[in-house]
């Protein structure tokens, strides 16, 4: 496989806007859903076959006594050996050569839902009910292969989300790390042999997301 | 803002307090984040752990309502260290005054309180003055009775153990935020302010801000780049439509309003110029009368001449006290005084506080012209949950107007620079420009009013209208020419170096320098003169040179005053014209000139001491005052609680709520404190996603889905105490209303300790109503009080009581 | 004094280009055609203009493109050549797009509501400004107050009340306070009293 | 000269371009072909051309940028005289290949050459200097068409012009300039690129390839700023080739929406993709701000 693409989200930079996740909506022609407050600005509550991204909202209160509030953009990882294409026999899921981006095929529908789902490290394999295909983030495929950024990437405002060459991408993450160890020395990139969407934390990962480092 | 938005990036430390400009002005934390790169500090205090203080170096949390215990621990902080720039100190502040003998403070209270009228008497807190009328001064700061130590008495009191106990911010974090803060009192450093309603809508919203600027005038931030005092302005153009004077105490460019005691407009001159007796002060307002004049002639044209008074006597005047404003205009439309009501671009049954009593206000109408761009809550109030339209008499005409690209004009932000608009496309159905609606609507006027008569038509038939192009459509750049004034006659006047300028009847006046009293000149608002001149519409223009590196931007649209971009910048400088911070100089006086920024008027530096001017060119004295002997509830801030608030008495003194402010008594008016039904602080904000009352936002898809329902944040020591889970509906109540909401049980807000007693607090965004989205919630300003500062009546909508239940 | 070009340079283009395509020999036919076919039914035409965004008051620019020929706004993007957002927007400026015409919710008629009625009805601007303007006069004719209690001279009208505008341009602004003025108004504020 | 694994960075990118061109624009692909090789070769030579000779490239002054003169302008540029030859029978097999109605002329060209007919040393510094006189009257001479001279001096002097041009250009990063010609040479550009996440203006200079930003909104020709006197034309689905129209000064220039790209790199071929384009904009009446190799359709 040929070295592929990457996505960069450092959580360092995020002002939490939610530009990325409105954008995956507008760009994949995902229906709005009615939603309600359930507590929390994270909305809607979790991903779905209408919702790809989700911006994860989280605080609590620092050993000292301050209070925290992260932001992360949740989406698929693309992991490098993807859990989800354990179950899959047929190509129904597929990992393309090229970039890099795990695809759920129509045919998904022939899986085993829980199963695949269970499979993904990170719970992100959703089911379309009335069609029984499974839906998730393709890393905008059909943008990237067509010399575009993903959506939500090329919306953020702060430059919290970055795409490109994975080898560019972590590159950039090993620098942007040493750079936030000077103030967080618990900085870290999650993950960054095994997936292509590395989520750069300045704290504990599970405080961000239960599975942002994986389950 | 005495700044502007990319000033902040050169700023050492920015304090944001009383805004969370990460949410409501995104675009600022690009500056913002760019003055941390080069190693500023950003502080954060805020009663709310928001996503600003998520990206603070600093953050502190206090109870809504101290921020001026806060601050004036600050101050005490500043004296107590020696961390005053004190060149700056007395070179260009009231600090060395020395303030007259009656004087005094007392217990909460400043000498000459009238208890019945609940006022103070201002004659109390006059300044010394030599026998020519110069106001007394020692330079050594030494005289007990200069402005300096008498600052120093009156937050004696404030130690940080007082303070905290008053707001709740643990010490610590007090001396943390004070002690970086204060570190820009340095030669060179410079600290600025963002802060936005959290400051202006309390009883002492003039007062917080007054604290501030005491702050920035003892640590030399006035006038410097990276510097300043700077209210985040929440709509595009609320900074210009104020400085049009779409409010009743002013007309346009802050000059005064006329009232009975002045019927001339020679009388409206004598009174209203001030003057001062020292020649080194510019006193700009000296020029007042000019400006009138000008205002005048843009108003009334031809009809307006010396013998009218150019019209003076057309203006309506208000009586004697007569106050006008927002609460008192619902207050008066309640209680069925106001029979017709235009709604222009807002929407009051959302957005003021205590909005039950503006809707009910709404039914006693006999009619109402609402125009928008959406539905809203006011124009369809007569179908609002809980409303019979049976019973409603009101007339409703809502009227359809064009969305901001669909018309051409201009809008001036916070930082005063006025940028030009492009039409893009027309505006949908039969919806129009609002410049049309008004034009058309006053032709129409005047046509009844020509065919008959009627009462007083002076005004109107003289009113110059004539805003149209050839094809009878409204013309925005007739109106900006007029703003910006015209030469009216041949006329040769003098340049600031006694060179002769000749100038054309019908030339636009290239400055408000040129504008005369004698009618030969017209000036809609003097402030915009040098807008639009005969070289063209300057706020069109894009060019991006940076001649200083700071900026400034000279060529980029346009700012009032005069282009300047950094207000008050002669305090940049030293007495000889040097900047005190040679890497970020504003302006410099290089071989007999200024450079740099469009100074603060031409006169050389304070070092000529025949022409040299005092750098605070608008007070009459021309020194930054940090004693305020003019506002109506002291010349220094003081802590008085909220008029709802949660202790049994103020800690600082016996003077428990500011003694000046208006209380209304009306049966919609109620407020309660210390009671024990509304135990709870609660405070409003606005989230990203929706803008003020969500009128524009809550029709937009994306963002509804993002935040679709109204909710209450509270600690999870509250939600304990009360049983409420996170998510679940509760009902918040106050003695004015309630809203349902859903509860965000958080670790952003923590529960305030007030020396022995724990304090909660809850916080409410304002950008719901019932018309959409459904099921969304709301308008927390139910909830609110309407009760203003005693200065500006703005009300107190950022610190209030609620209780929240299971609903 | 900055030079303009033409002063010190006259020629246009890159040098020695300038030999017709067909003089080279290139057979124009099949580009010609295509060109021909998107003129028959596929050529847009746009303009972009700026404008400043209409929520906060931090000023962003933002460039609208417009279809010339159906007056449809395309898109809204940062103004990259902005000195205050260079380009960046926050979400609900990126969003400005909806509040054009391309959002149906958008107001596009006349609406009226009679006393006690329960439903709008949908009226002509002329007779609803003509309405307005006769419940003016009507109001300010009776209710003026020339004199106040004091007997003097004040010549203003306090039963007619005016809110709002902080949205609009500074051109109508300054109309509209002098308009309000003009007929006697006392009762002026918006939303800087809020 | 028409090696096919072209195997640089520069002339791979030309490959990936022409063969984009070709799949997107089949309608062109016969005009692409007719170039193809000149261009490969011009990118060869450039390519091989040493960085100390480019380095020498003229000295300027940065204050008379802010005046609004180029660094260098065209005469700054300075073409080694002991490449020239070589340089020309690298490219003259590529135009003779190509351009089958110039053919008897090239052919006239190179007999002048060999025999000594021609001094295209000279030529060429006249050519730079803006001596069209003196160019045509050397062609009179050596019985060549002006035109032709003109036209083959320009391949020739391209690859060390463009070579010259990235040293002076990266010395003039951070340079405040606003104008519409280029701040490296003064001539005019023939591509608008709206590059970066933000979407700036980037403009690209007909002559040397500098590019340099430039506000959105004004015309680079006339620097007209009113949007109702400007326009850009697009093809339906093709939203990101424009034609950014003047119709106070009438001209034209051919734009790129680039923003969604990943590579924000262009070559010499890119605007070959868009010759289409020109031919509307050309049949409307307008004229190229700048004219290049292609987009004189008749003449």
């Amino acid at each position: 496989m040929s070295e592929g693409y990457s996505i960069l989200m450092d959580t360092s930079k995020c002002t939490a806007c939610r530009g990325c996740q409105i954008a995956c909506k507008e760009w994949n022609q995902l229906p709005g859903v009615p939603t309600k407050n359930v507590g929390s600005y994270e909305n809607p509550q979790d991903l779905s076959a209408a919702t790809w991204k989700i911006l994860r909202f989280s605080e609590g209160k620092k050993p000292e006594g301050q209070p925290f509030w992260y932001f992360f953009s949740e989406q698929c990882r693309h992991c490098m050996n993807p859990g989800c294409m354990a179950e899959s026999e047929k190509d129904e899921i597929v990992q393309d050569e090229k970039t890099g981006a795990v695809l759920f095929t129509p045919k998904t529908k022939d899986l085993k839902y829980e199963a695949t789902r269970k499979g993904c490290p990170f719970d992100i394999p959703r089911k379309d009910e009335k069609t029984g295909v499974l839906m998730k983030c393709t890393m905008c495929f059909d943008r990237i292969t067509n010399n575009m950024e993903p959506a939500c990437v090329k919306t953020c405002p702060t430059d919290a989300l970055e795409f490109g060459p994975r080898e560019k991408i972590l590159d950039t993450a090993k620098k942007r790390v040493a750079e936030l160890k000077k103030t967080y020395p618990k900085a870290a990139a999650l993950n960054a042999d095994d997936v292509r969407v590395i989520y750069l934390v300045t704290d504990d990962p599970k405080t961000y997301w239960k599975f942002a480092a994986g389950k | 803002m005495t700044n502007h938005w990319v000033d902040l990036k050169n700023s050492d430390c920015i304090l944001i307090m009383g805004s969370n400009a990460a949410s409501n002005h995104p675009i600022s934390m690009r500056w913002v984040m760019k003055a941390k790169e080069n190693g500023g500090k950003l502080i954060s205090v805020d009663p709310r752990f928001t996503p600003t203080s998520a990206k603070a170096d600093v953050y502190a949390p206090l109870r809504s309502g101290t921020d001026i215990a806060f601050l004036g621990g600050m101050i005490k902080y500043i004296l107590d260290n020696n961390k005053y720039f004190k060149e700056y100190v007395v070179e260009y502040t009231d600090a060395p005054f020395i303030v007259g003998e009656k004087y005094d403070f007392s217990d909460g209270l400043f000498a000459g309180y009238n208890k019945e009228k609940r006022a103070y008497d201002k004659a109390f807190w006059a300044v010394k003055k030599d026998d020519k009328g110069v106001p007394e001064r020692d330079p050594s700061l030494q005289n007990p009775r200069c402005v300096f130590q008498l600052l120093k008495k009156h937050y004696e009191r404030y130690t940080p153990e007082k303070v905290s106990e008053i707001t709740g911010t643990p010490v610590p974090d007090l001396l943390k935020v004070y002690e970086t803060y204060a570190a820009t009192g340095e030669k060179g450093k410079a600290g600025t302010i963002m802060y936005a309603m959290g400051w202006t809508q309390h009883t002492v919203g003039v007062q917080n801000i007054r604290a501030m600027s005491i702050i920035q005038l003892l640590l030399g931030n006035i006038g410097v780049a990276g510097g300043g005092v700077n209210a985040l302005r929440g709509e595009s153009n609320v900074q210009g439509s104020t400085d049009a004077a779409l409010l009743f105490h002013i007309i346009p460019g802050y000059l005064p309003a006329p009232n009975e005691s002045l019927p001339t407009l020679a009388e409206y001159n004598k009174k209203l110029t001030p003057k001062s007796a020292d020649p080194r002060s510019a006193n700009w307002w000296q020029n007042r009368p000019k400006y009138v004049a000008s205002l005048l002639k843009a108003y009334f044209g031809d009809a307006a001449t010396p013998d009218n008074e150019f019209g003076y006597t057309w203006l309506p005047k208000l009586d004697a006290g007569q106050n006008c404003s927002w609460l008192n205009l619902f207050d008066a439309m309640y209680n069925g005084k106001i029979k017709g009501f235009f709604a222009w671009g807002q929407n009051p049954a959302c957005s003021s506080a205590n909005a039950n009593k503006v809707r009910a206000g709404l039914a006693k109408l006999d009619w109402l012209v609402n125009v928008n761009i959406f539905e809203n809550e006011t124009g369809s109030f007569w179908k609002a949950p809980g409303m019979d339209p049976k019973k409603i008499k009101t007339e409703v005409f809502m009227l359809p107007c064009a969305a901001s690209v669909e018309k051409e004009g201009s809008i001036t932000n916070s930082g005063r620079l006025a940028q030009w608009r492009y039409k893009a496309a027309n505006a949908p159905g039969k919806a129009k420009p609002d410049g049309d609606i008004m034009y058309e609507l006053m032709n129409k006027i005047r046509e009844l009013y020509k065919k008959d008569k009627g009462k007083f038509p002076e005004p109107i038939l003289n009113l110059k209208w004539d805003y149209a192009d050839d094809k009878g459509h409204f013309d925005a750049h007739k109106v900006a020419k007029q703003v910006n004034g015209y030469f009216l006659k041949d006329i040769t006047l003098k340049d600031p170096t006694g060179k002769d300028l000749n100038f054309k009847k019908g030339d636009l006046v290239p400055s408000f320098a040129f504008l005369q009293a004698d009618g030969s000149t017209s000036c809609g608002n003097w402030i915009y003169c040098n807008s639009y001149t005969n070289a063209g519409n300057m706020m069109a223009r894009r060019k991006k040179d940076d001649p200083t590196g700071l900026g400034l931007y000279p060529q980029w649209a346009w700012c009032w005053p005069v282009n300047r971009r950094i207000l008050y910048n002669r305090a940049s400088v030293d007495l000889n014209g040097q900047p005190w911070n040679p890497q970020k100089a504003v302006i410099k006086w290089v071989d007999g000139k200024w450079v740099g920024d469009v100074p603060d008027g031409p006169w050389p530096p304070m070092a000529d001491k025949e022409k040299g001017r005092y750098p605070f060119i608008m007070k009459p004295e021309g020194f930054g005052a940090s004693f305020g002997p003019g506002l109506n509830d002291g010349p220094f801030p003081e802590h008085y609680e909220p008029l709802e608030c949660p202790v049994p008495k103020n800690a600082m003194s016996a003077q428990f709520i500011n003694p000046t402010i208006k209380i209304f008594a009306g049966d919609m008016d109620k407020h309660l404190t210390c009671d024990p039904r509304y135990p709870f602080v609660a405070t409003t904000y606005r989230v990203t996603e929706h803008w003020q009352t969500g009128l524009m936002t809550r029709w937009q898809p994306w963002l509804v889905e993002a935040q679709p329902q109204n909710f209450v944040e509270m600690s999870e020591e509250l939600a304990k105490m009360r049983g409420i889970k996170n998510g679940e509906k509760v009902k918040v109540s106050s003695a004015r209303g309630e809203v349902v909401a859903v509860a965000i049980v958080t670790t952003r807000f923590r529960p305030f300790k007030l020396g022995e007693v724990t304090v909660h607090q809850v916080g409410l965004p304002w950008c719901f109503g019932w018309i959409a989205p459904k099921d969304g919630g709301e308008s927390s300003n139910l909830l609110t009080p309407n009760v203003g500062d005693p200065n500006t009546m703005i009300p107190e909508s950022k610190a209030f009581m609620v209780n929240v239940i299971k609903a | 004094m900055g030079f303009t070009r033409r002063e010190f340079l006259v020629i246009s283009g890159a040098v020695g280009a300038g030999i017709g395509l067909s003089s080279l020999g290139i057979d124009m036919g099949p580009a010609r055609a295509y060109a021909d076919s998107i003129k028959m039914d596929k050529l847009k035409t746009a303009k972009q203009t700026t404008t400043i965004c209409p929520y906060c008051a931090v000023g962003c620019s933002i460039i609208c493109s417009t279809d010339t020929k159906t007056n449809q706004i395309l898109n809204t993007e940062g103004d990259p050549d902005s000195v205050i957002n260079e380009g960046a927007l926050c979400a609900k400026g990126a969003a400005l797009y909806q509040t054009t015409a391309n959002n149906p919710n958008r107001l596009k008629k006349v609406l009226y509501r009679a006393p006690n009625s329960d439903k709008w009805q949908e009226k002509s601007w002329d007779w609803a400004l003509g309405e307005i303007a006769k419940r003016v006069k009507a109001v300010r004719d009776k209710d003026f107050i020339e004199k106040n209690a004091k007997g003097q001279v004040v010549n203003r009208l306090e039963t007619i009340a005016h809110v709002g505008s902080a949205a609009l341009d500074n051109e109508e602004c300054w109309p509209l306070q002098a308009m309000m003025r003009a007929l006697g108004l006392v009762w002026i504020e918006h939303q800087a009293r809020i | 000269m028409s090696d096919p694994t072209p195997q640089d960075a520069g002339t791979s990118k030309i490959a990936d371009e022409i063969e984009r061109i070709k799949r997107e624009t089949p309608s062109v692909a016969n005009i692409v072909e007719a170039f193809e090789d000149l261009l490969f070769a011009r990118e060869r030579i450039k390519e091989e051309i040493e960085e100390a000779d480019s380095e020498a490239a003229a000295t300027f002054d940065p204050a008379q940028l802010s005046q609004g003169i180029p660094a260098v302008g065209r005469a700054g540029f300075t073409i080694p005289p002991d490449r020239l030859k070589d340089a020309y029978f690298r490219l003259a097999p590529t135009m003779t290949k190509g351009f089958p109605g110039i053919r008897p002329q090239l052919e006239v060209l190179e007999q002048a050459i060999n025999d000594g007919l021609l001094d295209l040393e000279a030529a060429i510094e006249h050519l730079l200097a803006d001596r069209q006189n003196e160019v045509d009257r050397i062609a009179r001479a050596a019985k060549v068409k002006p035109d032709i001279l003109s036209f083959v001096l320009g391949q020739i002097v391209r690859p060390f012009v463009e070579k010259q041009a990235e040293h002076i250009g990266s010395a003039l990063s951070g340079v405040q300039w606003d104008k519409g010609y280029c701040p490296v040479c003064g001539s005019w550009p023939s591509l608008s690129l709206i590059k970066g996440k933000e979407g700036r203006r980037w403009l690209k200079c007909s002559f040397c390839g500098h590019e340099w930003t430039h506000l959105r909104t004004a015309c680079p020709f006339c620097d007209n700023e009113d949007s109702e006197t400007m326009e850009y034309f697009y093809a339906e689905k093709r939203e990101t080739e424009r034609v950014e129209v003047c119709h106070k000064c009438k001209r034209y220039v051919l734009s790129l929406d680039m923003r969604e790209r990943l590579d924000q790199s262009i070559s010499s071929a890119t605007s070959l993709g868009l010759v289409h384009l020109d031919i509307i904009a050309q049949e409307k009446g307008f004229v190229p701000g700048a004219a290049t190799d292609w987009n004189v359709l008749e003449k």
